[in-house]
């Protein structure tokens, strides 16, 4: 019983959060401002972050956690960097 | 270490599906706002909704799940949470921060300029000193 | 599954070989990073598809079950070589970019 | 426990990688002590080829292959030598130390980490060439193409450049379809393994086998790329002709490594069992066109660095169809003029600085990236330092003459005996009273043309770089940049001399590698030593 | 040594939360803890004057009651769509704090809740540019700010 | 033999000296041993002995070093050595002190090496290695005096076309080699009924041929003759006209017992032989220049020896011997007195020259005698070889209209020659004196110098007087060696009677003299060249025939089948990687397997529902939205990254990430540097564009299908016996790891993985060198437009400086990004240290804390992060190499091979047991280089920017002063 009340909400949570990503990759798309794009982006890892969470929690495995754990916290980097590019022209100075 | 679902006691099962339904909404509606909001300082509030209690939800439930169904406390998803809790906002912070220089550069008259906010720091400081 | 994957490798590759087509050094080095994927995904795929099944060692789990571990092993060579080169490709771009003052492939100067 | 001696198999890829490694302490404004310590391990790796090249040569027992992390066959990484590694191995430490003592005289400043990349092209090249294993063959081809990259682009300047990134892209896109190739080949054989493939294919079910030989198809387009087959080769030209003179001279031999692979696996897989014969016509019209191609271009060519380069791709086209004739005696033959002419080639590029130094056809290459900015951190220290030879232009024309004569395949040099052992076999004696095939004959013709073009060439543009400038400004040139140059023309005149020795480990060497077995054999009969995780068998376990 | 203590105890945390809580990891997370911490101190940052760092739990919990309230009714404004309409607008805040680790977790509370965003801070005036989704009363938005968090966070960092 | 070689490489060890007695007497010296050597040889030859010498040189090709002297090479070689002797005498005379003369010797000798190489040449290879030897002297005698254009050109053009027939030659002698099965020369000779039988009989004859008429001047490849001439006359004399030319009919003479005798053999040597007799005499009547005669005199001679060659008969091939030895004592003579004429009036024109045997009595007589001879008078021995080609020209040989024609050509030719040889006589040494020569006072040269010219015009007399006592025994020698037991009984007398040759030789000699009174005036002034032929003249047409074909043809042949431009390339490369994929499977009749496909995840479909989307928008956007098409492409990364989670890869997901991360950050330092793009300016889509659009969307399109296609079918496909199936069952009990990719990677092939972290250091170095001489375009100059606006904006507002908007901006991320260094820190040590049995290992723990610096760069600056943080990018890169080296050879000291890892578990007090394994050590390497080259990279982009503002500085202080 438990296990298909997990199996199911799981399935259930990694369509809704298939559907977020499909969502902001339409932002990516159309912009219309690369600000957008980059929000786009950002939305996608931590949605992806979530999608493989939930694919965690089905499998019953940790070992997926690492690559949510990197997204955590290093998958701001590079929107930081395209934010940084888009204030001042250049990353690093 | 596999992890079965067969461990979990219903009830736990169903907040675990709870948190992660609640979660996973709050992701969708957060990217729903972020595609239907009219402009971009209004958009900047919808991702935070995944960022949040999206987030939370979500971890909420993977530490319910491993933690009951291994028989002991595995907690390292809090981390995640702290970790897109504190990285999140600077993304944010420096893309408004961009478009804010953008929208004053072509002139936008929704954005205040920076004139105008000196003038109203310095009423609301005297206004604060008036009340102090 | 498969048919998923291998119809993603093929518009990845498409678009890729679509972009390493065009006079832009730029577009080149985005076509270049999309073949990459491609083809990490095509070394990867070579080994079979199969959902949760890592390749770890853990006690109770039948070997034979596992992913075929040498594929991963291989992407994870390629993807190292692979941001190399990007990394490779870009400053040579730029190089060229400051030698011609043009971003076009061949040095040729734009009309701009 | 093994012996020590056995070692020496993995050295040639370790010298340079170690040697590379501690240049990088070595701060660039050291540059005594960088050239002191590169020299010495470039010395120390032709130590040891020859030592490789000479077990090899006098033993037949000698167990050539190296299980690299004490792994069985199929599952580790082997790596093997026999005779035709082991000449290519010695043939690339024999072209290092000249080549690397002329780069002393002035390139070895010309930017960053010159002898650092040096040595890894040389690590890349070994490996490339000891390698029993698909994938780590890839590895040791990226070391060398990114080694390669480092170097076409030292000394910077827009000719380089534009020719590097032309290099660079094309070669990228070469590698994604090595990759394609490998993880075909493994997703259809199961294994990496070359020997192991080769034990495989006679097995292996009729569609898995077709798809792997697209794979091997798809593979021999990366090696094809490489080693300049016509269409693929128009970046070639190009950037050898713009490399600095060593970095040219030594590049001669990175379009070999195609070669050398090309005839390790088509030996290996493709000369009996279920595939043989795969692929060989490609490579014999192939191997023609880059021939013909190479000829005219030669011809077309007016600058000194662009006859070398096309003549490179007269060298590989002859190669390949050589290689895509199947005729062992040739192929034997074709070894000999691979070695020549690599030698050859090398001696030329650098030849070809030296003698257009005196017309700043090359100077200007090098002024362009002296353009200074305020931050002098790499100037080229200008010349001048030394004695110029006396009679230089006289030395310098008897050394294009020499390479001259070699190039065209004229008499009595190496070249010469390469080409007329060639095409000796494909119609001379080797087959009395059969008449030679037409697409033999096609290439003799071929191969004759392509002589004669790079001697109308060389002559046009020798006499005009040496008997017509008028002001006659003899070019400075030092000793430590002729020497070498000498050098490796006189490893050529050895040659011819003992063109009968070298001819007979020529076709040693072949029959070694003709009938995959003997490979086979050497490597599955090599097993690991006793672990010792079964020596100790308490570590076992947790 | 221990120049971070505070922060060699939260990396410890974290390696232990990584890790199992075994010996052998509390030992090899604190040299861990200690080694990241020196990097820490290598980069000498502007040294946080952190005074009443009991009140963290405090701003921690006002913060996440904060957050799931701002949650639900973005999202309500969001679902409800554009029928109804919502006031978004911008806010100008004067500051009193101005230590720049109280500005960051502050300027991290008010984006990571929905609804407003920190969008500029200026030096010069002390003051910040804050972006409301939904202003109804915007003294009352003020109000919260400057009462609920900042005044804690200038306890917490004198 | 070897003897000349060594005395060459001798004396250009003297090119030094400025002596001219010196090297001459080594090169006398040599000369006349190797005379005195042959001479000694006679007795063995004598009798129809062969005296051989063999050395091994390539025993597996059957060519060594063999050598063989029969009667007609002594002969032979006796030439080559006493006219060699002769011109070294002379030469030493010749040459002035301002010439290099070692050089010259040098080469002489160099040549006659070649010469007598080819003479005695027991094997036919050996035989065309001396041939083309003989050109490659040659080359360097005609151009002795490169200062000339003329000499150069010559030059050029006389390699040129005798080292073609010299390939042509060697091919054929393979083919020969291919009939007979050996090259060595007797077995040829004695296999000539094989050879003719054999289907490759005409191809090897015409390349043979070729070989030898360009050689020897046959028409149509005669003209690189006359061009020679520009050689110093000592070399025209000796090899243009005694022996190197003669190497061609040596050669028909040498296999004419394997050749000849056939209809083929005489039509295509007849032809070349009378049309060129014919020809050579006739232009040799209007040439102006004494040596430009003289050319053509040899010419028209090789010609008759040709024709005598054609005739195959025994006779002829005797007199062909005979001629060939006459033709080389006058015409050398002849050449020598040209010589000294031109040495003491410094002209040869023969417009100029006049009355000169008043100066130069003796030496116009002598060149008068030998004049006579070639013109075929009596009692010289031009004369017997002449009459003896008349009496084989009258006899019918092979029945066709050239053997008809043959008599009339052979006087008329004859004609020509007499007239031509009384012209150069009565031209240049009667008549009035002559006016205006650049050397006004000519005189007789030193007696040393007339020398060879005596004693060479003695020997035309003595052999035309008393022939059978003097060259008689050594013909009878020489042509017994050449024709065996069918050699012929024939008469050298003078008088056979009033006979038909006699009768065509006084008809001759008539007409000659006819021919030269009736148009001597003409001669006297027409332009050099004969009429009608003057504007068709052979140089110019060679030299235009190789511009058009090495130049222009090759040059537009160059640009049609190559290109120097990159898409075209890229192009190829595809579609070849896409043919080599396709055809095999095409041609082999390849059908995938439709396996039931596993089933469909909705979270997967939908990922690359997404994922397709995001590439296909990134192909979109690339042009004109550079930022959007990388975002775009971060996505595709992520997809892809979710992908390996997916399908149980773990380690490569993470990787994956952290590889996106610090891609996009490299391209967006790079986009600084790229030029700003709008994509307001649409480019006007004209046909060809079009075109190129849609072939390109093919191309891509069907790369797309072939991969998806390749993919699937691959995918489908299992393999029973794969190499995994004991990896994973040895990782853990073997390798000591339960991250079986890990294990891979630093245990059974951590040799990949010492090559991959070489790579990616490599490329560091590459980068940083390029780097360190990267100068922006001029238009990326200027600080970014943000930039600058800000500045303004900052300097406008009165209560603020320069800078800080930008304080303000970063204020806050900065804090954040500092307190995170530690964080990520921590991360990578984690992600390290449980890489053997969990997914992670060194290089994303690199990755990672490379990472961690690079935060520190975006939020303080480049200053600000390196006045905090010293990284030492390549020392980081140094210790990972050698660190993951170190351990591979560590195991040697345990008798291991490279790399062999060692495991244990080490126990510890308090904590138990820890798994230390040498792995581990080895993943460090890779730690280390991997942080090294990620920082070196980033940094050294990064370091642009603040370079880019001392440029500017500095730029602009060099402008402030003008
Ligand atoms: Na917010
Ligand atoms: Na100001």
């Amino acid at each position: 019983m438990s296990a298909i009340i997990i199996f199911t909400s799981v399935s259930i949570a990694q369509v809704i959060l298939m559907i977020a990503m499909a969502i902001s990759s339409v932002r990516m798309f159309y912009g219309p401002r690369a600000q957008d794009r980059i929000i786009g982006l950002d939305a996608l890892y931590v949605n992806a972050m979530l999608l493989l969470v939930t694919f965690g929690i089905g499998t019953g495995r940790t070992v997926y956690f690492e690559a949510a754990l990197v997204i955590g916290l290093l998958g701001f980097v590079s929107s930081v960097s395209l934010a940084k590019f888009l204030m001042r022209g250049e990353v690093i100075e | 270490m596999i992890y079965s679902a067969a461990d979990v006691p219903v009830w736990a099962a169903a907040a675990i599906a709870f948190f992660l339904l609640f979660g996973a909404l709050l992701a969708l509606i957060g990217a729903i706002g972020f595609l239907r909001l009219p402009t971009f300082y209004e958009r900047i509030h919808a991702p935070t909704l995944s960022t949040s209690w999206g987030t939370g939800g979500i971890m909420t439930a993977s530490i319910l799940f491993f933690s009951i169904a291994g028989g002991r406390l595995v907690a390292h998803e809090i981390l995640i949470g702290i970790f897109i809790t504190v990285t999140t906002p600077v993304t944010f912070m420096l893309l408004a921060r961009a478009a804010l220089h953008r929208d004053r550069v072509e002139n936008h008259p929704d954005v205040p300029t920076r004139a105008e906010l000196v003038v109203s720091t310095i009423q609301d400081r005297a206004s604060d000193e008036k009340g102090a | 599954m498969e048919l998923v994957l291998a119809i993603a490798i093929g518009i990845m590759t498409s678009c890729g070989v679509w972009l390493i087509l065009r006079p832009r050094t730029y577009q080149v080095i985005i076509g270049l990073s999309l073949l990459s994927y491609a083809v990490n995904l095509f070394i990867f795929g070579v080994g079979g598809l199969k959902s949760d099944e890592p390749p770890l060692l853990v006690d109770g789990v039948a070997i034979e079950t596992l992913t075929d571990p040498v594929p991963q092993a291989l992407v994870l060579t390629a993807i190292v070589i692979g941001f190399a080169t990007t990394a490779l490709f870009l400053v040579v771009l730029l190089a060229s970019r400051g030698l011609t003052g043009s971003d076009h492939v061949d040095g040729r100067s734009d009309r701009r | 426990m093994i012996e020590l001696s056995h070692h020496l198999i993995v050295l040639p890829i370790l010298i340079p990688l170690i040697t590379g490694a501690v240049l990088l302490f070595i701060a660039d404004r050291q540059r005594v002590l960088k050239a002191l310590v590169s020299l010495t391990g470039t010395v120390a790796l032709a130590a040891v080829a020859l030592l490789l090249i000479g077990i090899v040569a006098s033993e037949n027992s000698f167990d050539g292959v190296y299980l690299l992390g004490n792994w069985a066959s199929p599952f580790g990484i082997v790596l093997v030598i026999d005779k035709l590694s082991a000449l290519m191995v010695a043939l690339t430490a024999i072209m290092a130390v000249p080549v690397l003592a002329f780069s002393l005289a002035r390139w070895h400043s010309a930017g960053a980490h010159f002898h650092s990349l040096y040595q890894f092209l040389l690590m890349g090249l070994n490996g490339a060439f000891l390698t029993g294993d698909l994938f780590n063959l890839f590895v040791f081809f990226e070391v060398m193409l990114a080694a390669s990259y480092g170097l076409l682009l030292h000394g910077s300047g827009p000719l380089r450049v534009k020719a590097g990134m032309h290099y660079i892209a094309v070669n990228l896109a070469a590698a994604l379809l090595f990759l394609i190739g490998v993880s075909l080949i493994y997703g259809t054989a199961g294994t990496l393994n070359m020997a192991d493939l080769a034990a495989r294919i006679p097995t292996i079910e009729p569609d898995r086998r077709m798809l792997m030989e697209a794979g091997a198809a798809v593979l021999g387009v990366a090696f094809l790329t490489k080693a300049g087959m016509w269409p693929l080769c128009f970046w070639l030209p190009s950037a050898y002709s713009v490399a600095a003179a060593p970095v040219a001279a030594i590049f001669t031999l990175m379009s070999k490594v195609g070669i050398y692979i090309i005839l390790r696996l088509t030996t290996l897989l493709f000369s009996e069992g279920p595939s043989a014969g795969f692929g060989s016509d490609v490579l014999l019209y192939g191997g023609m066109a880059t021939l013909a191609f190479g000829t005219i271009g030669v011809l077309a060519s007016q600058a000194l660095g662009r006859i070398g380069a096309y003549s490179v791709l007269v060298s590989s086209g002859t190669l390949l169809a050589v290689i895509g004739l199947d005729d062992s005696a040739a192929i034997s033959g074709g070894l000999l003029y691979l070695l020549s002419s690599s030698l050859t080639l090398g001696a030329f590029f650098m030849l070809v600085e030296l003698v257009e130094r005196g017309q700043d056809a090359g100077a200007s290459v090098l002024a362009v990236t002296m353009e200074a900015y305020g931050d002098a951190d790499d100037e080229i220290p200008e010349e001048g330092e030394g004695v110029t030879m006396p009679g230089t232009l006289a030395v310098l024309g008897i050394c294009f003459a020499a390479c001259a004569i070699l190039l065209s395949g004229l008499p009595p040099l190496s070249g010469f005996v390469a080409k007329f052992a060639m095409l000796s076999a494909l119609i001379g004696t080797g087959s009395i009273g059969v008449p030679p095939t037409a697409p033999a004959l096609a290439v003799v013709t071929l191969v004759i043309l392509g002589g004669l073009a790079t001697l109308i060439a060389l002559t046009r543009a020798g006499i005009r770089t040496f008997w017509s400038s008028i002001e006659g400004t003899v070019p400075r040139v030092l000793v430590i940049e002729i020497v070498p140059v000498m050098l490796i023309l006189a490893l050529t005149a050895a040659l011819t001399v003992k063109a009968g020795p070298a001819l007979a480990f020529m076709e040693a060497t072949i029959r070694g590698v003709t009938g995959p077995q003997a490979y086979i054999g050497a490597v599955e009969k090599t097993v690991p030593l006793p672990s010792w995780r079964d020596l100790q068998p308490s570590a076992k376990g947790d | 040594m221990f120049p971070y203590p505070l922060l060699t105890i939260a990396l410890l945390v974290m390696w232990l939360l990584l890790n199992d809580f075994t010996l052998g990891h509390l030992l090899l997370g604190s040299i861990v803890a200690v080694f990241a911490s020196w990097g820490m101190a290598a980069l000498r940052p502007d040294k946080p004057k952190l005074r009443k760092w009991y009140l963290l739990p405090k701003l921690f919990a006002i913060v996440m009651v904060d957050v799931i309230r701002s949650n639900l009714a973005v999202s309500w404004v969001i679902l409800r769509g554009r029928t109804r309409g919502h006031h978004a607008s911008f806010i100008n805040l004067p500051l009193d704090i101005d230590d720049p680790t109280a500005l960051a977790v502050f300027a991290v509370i008010i984006t990571s809740t929905p609804g407003s965003a920190w969008l500029e801070y200026d030096s010069r005036r002390r003051s910040v540019l804050i972006h409301v989704l939904d202003l109804i009363d915007e003294d009352e938005w003020r109000d919260q700010l400057k009462n609920r968090y900042e005044k804690l966070l200038l306890e917490i960092f004198s | 033999m070897a003897l000349p070689f060594v005395g060459s490489i001798l004396i250009a060890l003297l090119l030094r000296t400025n002596s001219r007695l010196l090297p001459a007497s080594v090169a006398g010296f040599i000369a006349a041993t190797v005379a005195i050597a042959t001479a000694a040889l006679y007795p063995f030859v004598r009798n129809g002995g062969v005296v051989r010498f063999e050395a091994e040189w390539l025993p597996q090709l059957g060519v060594n070093l063999t050598l063989r002297m029969d009667g007609f090479a002594w002969m032979f070689a006796m030439l080559v050595a006493i006219i060699g002797l002769m011109v070294v005498l002379y030469a030493r005379y010749y040459m002035s002190e301002d010439d290099p003369v070692p050089r010259f010797f040098s080469f002489l000798l160099a040549f006659m090496g070649s010469m007598l190489g080819i003479v005695v040449s027991g094997n036919v290879i050996l035989l065309a290695v001396f041939w083309e030897l003989t050109s490659l002297s040659s080359f360097l005698l005609i151009s002795y005096w490169h200062q000339n254009p003329a000499a150069r050109d010559g030059a050029r053009m006389a390699l040129t076309v005798t080292a073609t027939g010299g390939f042509c030659l060697l091919v054929g002698l393979l083919i020969l080699g291919n009939i007979v099965g050996s090259y060595d020369l007797d077995a040829i000779l004695a296999a000539g009924d094989q050879i003719k039988a054999d289907p490759l009989y005409l191809t090897s004859l015409v390349l043979i041929l070729l070989g030898a008429f360009t050689k020897s001047a046959q028409f149509p490849f005669h003209f690189w003759l006359p061009n020679a001439m520009a050689a110093p006359t000592p070399v025209s004399a000796y090899l243009h006209s005694a022996t190197m030319v003669k190497a061609g009919v040596f050669l028909l003479v040498r296999l004419s017992p394997a050749l000849s005798g056939t209809y083929e053999w005489f039509i295509l040597v007849g032809l070349a032989g009378i049309t060129t007799l014919v020809l050579g005499a006739y232009f040799a009547m209007f040439q102006q220049d004494l040596k430009g005669l003289l050319a053509y005199s040899t010419i028209s001679h090789l010609g008759l020896i040709t024709t005598l060659l054609s005739l195959g008969s025994p006779v002829a091939t005797v007199a062909a011997i005979f001629h060939m030895m006459n033709h080389a004592t006058f015409k050398a003579s002849l050449f020598m007195a040209a010589g000294i004429i031109d040495h003491e009036t410094g002209t040869r024109d023969m417009r100029r020259l006049s009355g000169l045997l008043r100066y130069l009595p003796i030496t116009g007589r002598l060149a008068m005698i030998a004049s006579a001879a070639m013109a075929g008078v009596p009692l010289l021995n031009g004369f017997l070889s002449k009459e003896m080609f008349f009496a084989e020209a009258v006899e019918t040989h092979a029945d066709s209209w050239l053997d008809t024609a043959l008599p009339y050509l052979a006087v008329i030719a004859s004609a020509f020659s007499v007239a031509y040889s009384l012209r150069f006589i009565h031209t240049v040494f009667f008549g009035p004196p002559p006016v205006d020569l650049p050397n006004p006072k000519p005189h007789e040269p030193p007696h040393w110098m007339r020398f060879p010219i005596e004693f060479l015009v003695v020997a035309c007399l003595v052999v035309g007087i008393v022939p059978n006592f003097t060259i008689g025994p050594f013909l009878e020698v020489a042509a017994f060696s050449v024709l065996g037991e069918s050699t012929p009984e024939y008469s050298l007398s003078i008088w056979h009677g009033f006979n038909i040759p006699l009768m065509m030789s006084l008809l001759a000699l008539s007409m000659g003299i006819a021919i030269y009174v009736v148009f001597r005036d003409y001669f006297s002034r027409c332009d050099d060249g004969p009429p009608w032929f003057r504007h068709l003249r052979g140089q110019r047409i060679f030299e235009r025939v190789l511009v058009t074909l090495s130049w222009r043809w090759a040059r537009s042949l160059e640009g049609r089948l190559g290109t120097r431009n990159l898409q075209p390339q890229l192009r190829w490369v595809t579609f070849i990687g896409f043919m080599a994929a396709l055809l095999p499977l095409y041609l082999s009749g390849f059908q995938p397997r439709m396996i039931a496909p596993s089933g469909v995840d909705a979270p997967f479909l939908g990922m690359w529902i997404v994922g397709g989307c995001l590439a296909i928008g990134t192909a979109y956007l690339a042009k004109y939205h550079r930022l959007a098409a990388l975002v775009m492409l971060g996505g595709v990364g992520l997809i892809v990254c979710t992908t390996f989670v997916w399908l149980s890869a773990p380690d490569l997901a993470v990787t994956q990430l952290l590889v996106e991360i610090v891609t996009t950050v490299l391209i967006l330092l790079g986009l600084r540097w790229l030029p700003k793009r709008a994509n307001t300016l649409k480019d006007e889509l004209t046909f060809r564009a079009r075109f190129r659009r849609f072939r390109d969307f093919l191309l891509a399109s069907i790369c797309g299908v072939g991969m998806a296609f390749i993919a699937y079918a691959v995918m489908t496909m299992r393999v029973p016996d794969a190499i995994a199936n004991f990896l994973l069952e040895n990782a853990y009990t073997q390798g000591g790891g339960r991250n079986v990719v890990n294990v891979i990677l630093v245990d059974f092939r951590g040799f990949d993985t010492l090559g991959e972290i070489t790579v990616l250091g490599i490329v560091a170095l590459t980068v940083y060198a390029l780097l360190r001489r990267f100068r922006p375009a001029s238009d990326s100059m200027a600080p970014p437009e943000q930039q600058r606006a800000q500045s303004v904006f900052d300097e406008q507002q009165p209560d603020r400086d320069v800078g800080d908007t930008v304080r303000d901006y970063l204020l806050v991320p900065s804090v954040i990004m500092q307190w995170l260094f530690p964080v990520v820190i921590t991360l990578a040590i984690y992600i390290f240290i449980r890489g053997h049995d969990l997914p992670g290992g060194g290089f994303s723990a690199g990755l990672t804390m490379s990472i961690a610096f690079l935060l520190q760069y975006l939020a303080g600056g480049t200053r600000w992060a390196e006045e905090r943080i010293r990284i030492l990018p390549l020392h980081w890169m140094g210790s990972g190499l050698l660190v993951a080296a170190a351990t591979g050879i560590g195991s040697w000291l345990l008798g291991y091979p490279f790399l062999t890892s060692h495991s244990r578990y080490l126990d510890l007090p308090l904590i138990g047991k820890v798994p230390a394994a040498s792995a581990m050590l080895f993943d460090l390497g890779v730690f280390l280089l991997v942080v090294g080259s990620t920082v070196l990279i980033l940094v050294a982009l990064a370091h642009q920017s603040v370079r880019i503002n001392r440029i500017r500085a500095i730029d602009e202080s060099r402008e402030e002063p003008s």
